[in-house]
């Protein structure tokens, strides 16, 4: 993780203190399941970092280094990883944590009943988990994959006890057992989810700073607002300690307010428009170009986020070392722009000024999730349907619900999407551009959005995640950033945005999950 | 009403027509027009409301946008007072059963809260504009039938109704010369003081996201969106909403002194 | 009339009442476009395979013919059992009962908030002069016309962001409430306002209140004998309505505090298309309803026996 | 003359009006209260004696001068309101002139009676009740809990007095204390009125019935215009009126004045042009023929019997005086004959034809020989009909409100109703009672019926402008031959205007018969006790 802006108050705020319990104020959708294997959100991801933890995790310098595990080991081909434990942990019921958890988990995660789909991906080359002892498990694979440890470093693919996975779908919703700093207390539907500390944690790598192995916090009450200024308001007048999803308008002015700001921008992709390749218009490469010369990006972000959140030109987020960026490829051009799409034929022009074609329209939908843009994205894409419209488009924005924006995407009745995605490492790229992800998810998920369908392309990102070497790694996922942004499939906006803004008594802020999540197992309150 | 009262509201409904109409006789400016670089702007002289996220003008948004909430209230209430006429002249003149089944049927959609309805109306339509006017409009129907039917019983009751009766008068002929004239001035009461709930009720919808879609300058959308800026960009919010009470209210006052004239 | 036969006919009517909502809102969600079962199986989205569906419709009965699916609607509803939410899996009526006491706290203060407002608006208004009356008009028409969500913002500016006094979201503590029951409040208090008033300055204007005079009473005798009363009677009438609007208000005000209530499950249940939730919601908005026009009628029978048994009036 | 109570010397009151012209109500008016003596004050509507008395407790409501305004001593004209209430209620007390609605309907009327007393609660309660029993309440103990809506209007009546009396005032000013009560009542009332002065309360008794004042007060001031036009002691006013204004409102009274005798005449005059009087019966055009023959109606409200086997016939030409108590069943009697409800049992028969049981449809070509004319005429317009449009719509069949072809014949109406054309373009609203209660009567003529049914069309008239209906309707009768049903509850009247007189109590016909056997020899004990409460009149009506 990085701790930009939390450190300097520590030293100033003394010794930590124990006790208190923190107040988080979420602006995300209510999850449907506190079990980050059902479906497998950003939110679940957020708090099930919380309670639950994962094999693997990632350093200050981005590396994956293990954490549940003590040690890994790949074979010579690549096919078989073999994972040992960390021993003495034991999950919130008291079970201690075995090798039989991580088949248990992966089977999990594997079953359609689970309804997995982050998770299920992360896992789909594993064929078998076999035990080995106690603490060793080895799990084998269908094809070499150099990101399975990235993948398990997600909370996603994080290790419940096996007796709570054997239990019904809904009720291990309801409370997931893993083997976190706080476990899951109660639910209060559409109010909050309340966590207390787990009294019997056990840290899995050890911490020189730590005298004991307890979170300083007696619990955390994780609230729902979804509306972002009652939100902001609740955190200025000190009724909750921090807040997520915070806007960029309150994160500028929040140094003047004594606020703390944490900016921990999630792995994976970067936040994009994704433009549909498979269907018209957009299935004609000059139409793509065309609408991305016409958008004002630059001129957007500025405005609406306040230098909050950095142009990208990559397609990949900013923390992903491998990832590829492309400045010359995007900057605004409305002329070009025009003689772009005549030069597609789109020439004729009805009363609205909407250019036509073979008597169509020059029509997209972009169907939005309320529940994943945030206004100021929202605004955004409507400046871009205000400049469209001025080269010929009409650009039609849906915002939707959760639920029906996966319809709008799953009936494919979509031209243009923003779809978040995060996943640690490069190789999320082959979840969003293989052509094999335009097939749904047991979830109903499918990740392509793009629907990119190149065969050369499907080949460079297996080949990326299966060659054991380094270098050719990075080479091959940079040739294929480079397909997919020159042909112009995706238009990418800025780093997938994680602002957390919290008062000043709170304390220790800074470290985050593989996934950019806080963890609040250092934080503590002043009294 | 005085006559500097009756000034004022002539005024008022001579501004909130021509803005309605003819929008850009106010404010010549295009209210989807967006210029990034001019986000956020403080009212000013040249921009009296400020400006939103996107830099669109935030009057010439309201100007434009009287018309998207004005038909959205007009239409609302002209469905939902649409079928009040129908079940209110049902009621009022069917026989004594069809009158109290439909005086249930009536009671029950009273009981049931005009949001939730809208709501339950909009599982059915999915969001959007059309489907927040037939919200709207069928969710206050029940309401103002229940008027118009206590209006109309009142007056075939009425001493005026016998007296034509007496005379020899056919029902029609006392229908058109009494019951329609009488009920059309408690109309248009009803239907200006409806006006003002049905812009509010149709802007709550677009608040829950469930009413008109942006960028269209409907002003509930527009509060909605600028609600989000609320400790940053207050004009964003002070406006639209402003928008709203005035017209509301005005409608509101305008119905009470048309009340007052036809009693 | 004998008070149990009265009561016994009303609860009776309520009855009916209640079978009738539950009936139309029974064939509304029969018409709602959309398979149930892909509701029950986590939304359009999820493109739940055909077992599973098969499986969902099972389970609730979806294949039975729809009188059937009616009567088993009916008997479960009789015994109260409202259903399993399709969104939370969860019986209905435990989800409504986690929901329904923080709704009702907050409409019920709201109410009685609206009521004092109204009551002090229309009192003030009531003994002021042209102007004032004018100004108070004015003033109660604005309120009455002030979107809950546009207040409820207003409000948290004012008083959690400017002042400081009162917190912005529920806190479970009595701050926490006022301003979420201060936003429902006052747009009711202008409805509630501009009705008393009028009453009120009839009756000021009463011949008996004049009566009351001519017997040595001051005038704030006048108004807490006579005035009060007769104010409050129209506006006691109209608080079944207030209820119910009140409900309609609570969906927003919920949604703008972050109070959990029937209101945000409500907007929840209808996104998702969760039909028990939203039937177990429509039935408990209508039944407080009716519980409320019943202590309402009780209130006003205490206050005018008259009108309540049929008296000439 | 012992010490006066009261004393007013040129009292002044004046209410700002349009724009900056001023309402003189009460103009340099002087007067003086005496224990133990009634004063009458008699005059038409809006001549300003119920701001007169209102003056006296300081709640008159305008500007009010005077030279002299002692009350009990006090000198009241600078009186601060705190002082104004030890003076009202306790010393000085009224009762207000709208009986029916002088009680808030929402309060139990022992606390309207007794909550200006400084007692404690049972203790005021108690006192309530004694008063109740004190002006003879049937049941006080019972009436005392109920609220007025359950009180008849003569129950409410009493219960005003008891208000009034109950912190045994030095002044009593009762203003129209007997209108809209029939005659029982009426002289129950009076009677008590009369029994406060025997025990030495100066009292104040107002109406614009000279001949009911008669009965009690000791001297009468006559009002009119705001000014007092005459003064004096009772018989003097009554055996000797001096000003023409007293003489009108004498002749105006219809107590045994006969058939066809014109009551408003202007006494200067001698006689109205149009009556050529005395006009007597032998005059009319007498047949058999019947016009309205009624057997055997009832009706039944829920559990309520309202109209109850109801037999009566109207002769052409003649008038049926219908009189009972309130709610005996006499409007719905009417409604049923008019037509307008459904009896359960019984037929009408118009002129030997059925008209009910009978379809709506069936009915109209009878409807243009029937017409009826209510005791609110106000509510019988369309509010948003002028005079000449109410009368067209009436001519034209309801075909049209505009029509120039029936302009002439509308005017004509007018004319047969003293009407001047003027109030055309009118609205029922902008006209006086006696106006509007006129048009009622054109309107009912249009279409030239031969049966009126006139539901009490005088009672919410003052006498004298119910003389001029009165003699209207007489004429037009005898010019006619209309046959009239009239309801009335007032003896005097119907005594007046009748040929035949029908009792009704309890929804049933108890008495019918020749008005002078009725009125003279009554049978039936019911019209016996109406009868003996019927005041005497004792008024010299030679001019
Ligand atoms: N509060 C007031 N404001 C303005 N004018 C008033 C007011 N009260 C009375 N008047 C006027 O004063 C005049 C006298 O009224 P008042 O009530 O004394 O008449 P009255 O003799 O009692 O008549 P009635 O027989 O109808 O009771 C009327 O013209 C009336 O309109
Ligand atoms: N539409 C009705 N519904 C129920 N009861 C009625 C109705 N009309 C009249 N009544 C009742 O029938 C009885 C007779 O009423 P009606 O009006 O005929 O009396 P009335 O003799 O005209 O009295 P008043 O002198 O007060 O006008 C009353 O008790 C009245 O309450
Ligand atoms: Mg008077
Ligand atoms: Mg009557
Ligand atoms: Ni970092």
């Amino acid at each position: 993780g990085c701790g930009d802006s939390g450190s300097t108050q520590d030293e100033a705020a003394g010794d930590p203190q124990s006790g208190g319990t923190l107040i988080y104020a979420s602006g995300d959708a209510e999850p449907d399941c506190l079990d980050p294997h059902y479906g497998g959100n950003y939110p679940q991801g957020l708090i099930s970092t919380q309670y639950l933890e994962t094999l693997f995790t990632k350093n200050e310098d981005g590396e994956t280094v293990p954490w549940l595990a003590e040690s890994s080991e790949v074979s010579e081909d690549g096919l078989t990883h073999t994972i040992t434990l960390t021993d003495g942990i034991t999950f919130h019921d008291g079970t201690p944590l075995t090798s039989e958890a991580i088949k248990a988990n992966i089977e999990h995660l594997q079953d359609p009943d689970t309804a997995s789909s982050t998770g299920f991906l992360a896992v789909q080359k594993v064929e078998e988990v076999e035990l080995v002892d106690d603490l060793t498990a080895e799990l084998h694979l269908s094809a070499p994959d150099n990101a399975l440890e990235e993948s398990l470093s997600m909370h996603w693919t994080a290790i419940q006890s096996p007796d709570a996975l054997a239990r019904d779908v809904q009720e291990n919703c309801e409370a997931p057992i893993g083997t976190g700093p706080f476990q899951v207390d109660s639910w209060d539907r559409e109010q909050q989810i309340n966590l207390v500390r787990n009294e019997d944690y056990v840290l899995p790598v050890e911490d020189p700073e730590r005298e004991n192995d307890l979170a300083y916090l007696d619990g955390i009450t994780w609230r729902l607002i979804p509306e972002a200024a009652t939100r902001y308001a609740a955190l200025q007048s000190g009724e909750v300690h921090i807040i997520d999803n915070a806007q960029p308008d309150t994160i500028q002015s929040a140094d003047n307010a004594n606020i703390g700001h944490l900016d921990s921008p999630r792995p994976g992709a970067s936040n994009r428009i994704e433009l549909n390749s498979s269907q018209a218009p957009f299935d004609d490469q000059l139409v793509r170009e065309a609408f991305i010369r016409a958008v004002d990006v630059d001129g957007g972000i500025q405005a609406l986020f306040f230098d909050t959140a950095p142009r990208s030109h990559s397609l990949l987020s900013s923390v992903e070392s491998l990832g590829y960026s492309d400045d010359a490829l995007f900057y605004r051009d409305v002329d070009e722009a025009n003689d772009l799409l005549d030069e597609a034929g789109w020439t004729d022009r009805d009363d609205d000024d909407v250019r036509m074609k073979d008597g169509e329209r020059l029509e997209i939908v972009m169907p939005v999730s309320t529940n994943q843009s945030v206004p100021a994205e929202q605004s955004l894409f409507e400046q871009f349907q205000a400049q469209a419209s001025e080269v010929g488009f009409d650009m039609q924005i849906n915002l939707l619900d959760l639920s029906s924006w996966y319809a709008a995407l799953a009936e494919h009745n979509y031209n243009l999407v923003s779809a978040p995605y995060t996943k640690v490492g490069p190789s999320v790229l082959r979840i969003l551009y293989h052509s094999s992800s335009i097939e749904p998810a047991p979830s109903g998920y499918f990740a392509n959005n793009a629907q990119v369908d190149i065969p050369e392309l499907d080949e460079i990102l297996i080949q990326a995640e299966e060659t054991p070497d380094g270098a050719e790694r990075a080479d091959l996922y940079e040739q294929a950033q480079q397909m997919v942004l020159e042909d112009f499939y995706v238009l990418p906006l800025y780093d997938q945005q994680n602002h957390f803004l919290y008062t000043a008594d709170v304390q220790g802020m800074g470290e985050a999950s593989a996934i950019a999540a806080p963890e609040y197992y250092n934080v503590w309150l002043t009294q | 009403m005085t006559r500097t009262g009756k000034f004022l509201a002539g005024v008022f409904v001579a501004l909130i027509a021509v803005a309605a109409l003819f929008p850009s006789l106010l404010a010549p400016g295009s209210p989807l027009a967006v210029h990034p670089a001019e986000a956020f702007e403080s009212p000013s002289l040249r921009h009296p409301f400020g400006t939103d996220e996107s830099g669109r003008d935030i009057y010439t948004r309201v100007v434009h946008g009287t018309a998207d909430s004005l038909t959205i209230g007009l239409a609302a209430t002209g469905l939902g007072m649409g079928i009040a006429v129908v079940l209110g002249i049902i009621t009022a003149f069917a026989p004594r059963w069809i009158d109290s089944v439909i005086l249930r049927g009536l009671e029950v959609l009273y009981a049931i809260p005009t949001l939730l309805m809208a709501l339950i109306i909009i599982a059915f339509t999915g969001p959007g504009t059309t489907p927040a006017i037939i919200a709207v409009g069928l969710s206050t129907a029940p309401g103002y039938a229940r008027l118009i039917r206590t209006h109309l019983r009142t007056l075939v009751n009425s001493e005026m109704f016998d007296a034509a009766t007496v005379l020899g008068h056919s029902t029609w002929r006392k229908v058109r010369n009494h019951l329609v004239p009488n009920t059309l001035t408690t109309l248009l009461a009803l239907v200006t003081l409806g006006i003002g709930q049905a812009v509010i009720w149709a802007s709550a919808l677009s608040f829950l996201g469930l009413g008109t879609p942006p960028p269209a300058p409907e002003w509930g959308a527009m509060l909605a969106s600028g609600r989000t800026y609320l400790h940053f960009a207050w004009w964003m919010t002070v406006f639209p909403g402003l928008a709203i009470v005035t017209v509301a209210a005005g409608a509101t006052l305008l119905g009470r002194s048309v009340t007052r004239r036809s009693t | 009339m004998h008070i149990i036969t009265w009561l016994a006919r009303r609860v009776g009517a309520a009855a009916i009442l209640l079978w009738l909502v539950a009936t139309v809102i029974f064939i509304a969600i029969r018409f709602i476009p959309g398979d149930p079962a892909e509701a029950i199986m986590g939304g359009p989205g999820s493109q739940a395979s055909a077992e599973a569906l098969e499986a969902a419709r099972e389970q609730y009965h979806l294949n039975e013919p729809i009188l059937v699916q009616y009567g088993l609607y009916l008997g479960k509803l009789a015994t109260g059992d409202l259903g399993t939410s399709y969104a939370q899996h969860r019986p209905v009526a435990q989800v409504m009962a986690e929901m329904l006491p923080a709704t009702l706290q907050l409409t019920l203060i709201a109410l009685v908030i609206a009521w004092l407002i109204a009551f002090v608006m229309a009192a003030i208004a009531a003994r002021s002069s042209r102007i004032g009356q004018a100004m108070g008009t004015i003033i109660e028409v604005i309120a009455a016309a002030i979107p809950h969500f546009w207040l409820g913002a207003m409000l948290i500016i004012i008083f959690s962001t400017w002042l400081g006094w009162l917190p912005a979201v529920d806190t479970g503590t009595v701050q926490g409430i006022i301003l979420p029951a201060v936003t429902l409040a006052i747009p009711l208090s202008g409805f509630l306002a501009q009705l008393m008033r009028d009453s009120l300055l009839t009756a000021m204007n009463s011949p008996f209140a004049l009566a009351a005079r001519a017997r040595g009473a001051s005038e704030g005798q006048v108004f807490f004998r006579h005035g009060f009363r007769h104010a409050a009677l129209p506006a006691l009438n109209l608080t079944g309505w207030a209820v119910a609007a009140s409900i309609s208000g609570a969906v927003v005000v919920e949604e703008v505090f972050a109070r959990p209530g029937l209101g945000r499950s409500l907007l929840g249940a209808v996104l998702s298309r969760d039909m028990p939730m939203v039937t177990g919601i429509a039935l408990f908005s209508a039944l407080i309803y009716m519980v409320v026009m019943l202590v309402v009628e009780t209130i006003e029978a205490f206050i005018n026996p008259a009108a309540a048994r049929g008296d000439d009036q | 003359m012992s010490q006066a109570a009261v004393e007013v010397k040129n009292l002044s009151v004046s209410f700002p009006g349009h724009g900056k012209s001023v309402i003189e109500a009460v103009k340099n008016v002087s007067f003086k209260l005496t224990p133990g003596k009634a004063l009458g004050i008699v005059g038409e509507s809006g001549s300003g004696k119920s701001v007169t008395a209102r003056a006296l407790l300081g709640l008159a409501g305008g500007q009010v001068t005077a030279d002299v305004l002692n009350i009990l001593g006090t000198d009241a004209r600078k009186l601060p309101d705190a002082q104004w209430r030890e003076l009202r209620g306790g010393k000085v007390a009224m009762i207000l002139q709208d009986a029916l609605n002088s009680l808030d309907p929402l309060r139990p009327i022992h606390r309207e009676i007794a909550d200006a007393l400084p007692l404690a609660r049972k203790a005021r309660k108690h006192a309530a009740v004694e008063a109740l029993r004190r002006v003879e309440m049937p049941n006080p103990t019972v009436r005392a809990d109920q609220r007025s809506p359950q009180l008849s209007g003569g129950m409410r009546q009493r219960a005003l007095i008891a208000q009034a009396m109950i912190g045994n005032p030095a002044v009593v000013v009762a203003d129209e204390a007997t209108t809209a009560l029939d005659t029982r009542l009426t002289r129950l009332v009076l009677d008590q009125l009369h029994e406060l002065t025997t025990q030495g309360i100066a009292l104040a008794i107002i109406s614009h019935d000279l001949a009911q004042i008669a009965q009690v007060a000791d001297e009468i001031i006559v009002m009119r215009h705001g000014e007092i036009v005459e003064a004096g002691l009772t018989d003097q006013i009554l055996e000797r009126p001096s000003h023409d204004y007293t003489k009108q409102l004498l002749a105006a009274v219809p107590a045994g004045v006969p058939r066809f005798v014109p009551l408003a005449r202007e006494v200067s005059q001698g006689a109205t042009p149009q009556a050529g009087l005395p006009r007597s019966e032998a005059s009319r055009k007498a047949t058999d023929e019947l016009a309205v023959e009624v057997t055997g109606l009832s009706k039944t409200f829920g559990d309520h019997v309202a109209v109850d086997d109801v037999s009566l016939s109207i002769g052409k030409g003649a008038t049926l005086g219908l009189v009972g108590e309130s709610g005996s069943g006499k409007t719905t009697t009417a409604r049923m004959i008019l037509g307008l409800t459904a009896p359960d049992t019984g037929t009408v028969h118009i002129f030997g034809e059925q008209f009910t049981p009978a379809k709506e449809i069936e009915r109209r070509a009878l409807r243009d020989r029937i017409g009826a004319i209510y005791q609110d005429p106000l509510a019988s317009f369309d509010p948003r009909y002028s005079v000449s449009q109410i009368l067209i719509n009436a001519l034209s069949q309801g075909t049209t409100s505009r029509a120039r072809q029936y302009r002439k014949r509308a005017e004509e109406l007018l004319e047969t109703v003293e009407l001047d054309s003027s109030v055309l373009s009118r609205y029922p609203r902008e006209l006086s009672g006696g106006q509007r209660q006129r048009l009622a009567i054109a309107r009912a003529l249009a279409p030239e019926p031969d049966i009126l049914i006139l539901d009490e069309p005088v009672s919410a008239l003052d006498v004298s402008v119910q003389a001029t209906v009165l003699d209207l309707l007489d004429r037009i009768q005898l010019e006619t031959a209309t046959s009239y049903l009239f309801i009335t509850h007032d003896l005097a009247v119907v005594e007046h205007m009748s040929d035949t007189i029908a009792v009704m109590t309890n929804g049933q016909l108890v008495e019918t018969g020749i008005a002078e056997q009725i009125l003279n020899h009554p049978r039936h004990t019911y019209t016996q006790e109406l009868m003996a409460a019927a005041p005497t009149w004792g008024i010299n009506r030679a001019s």
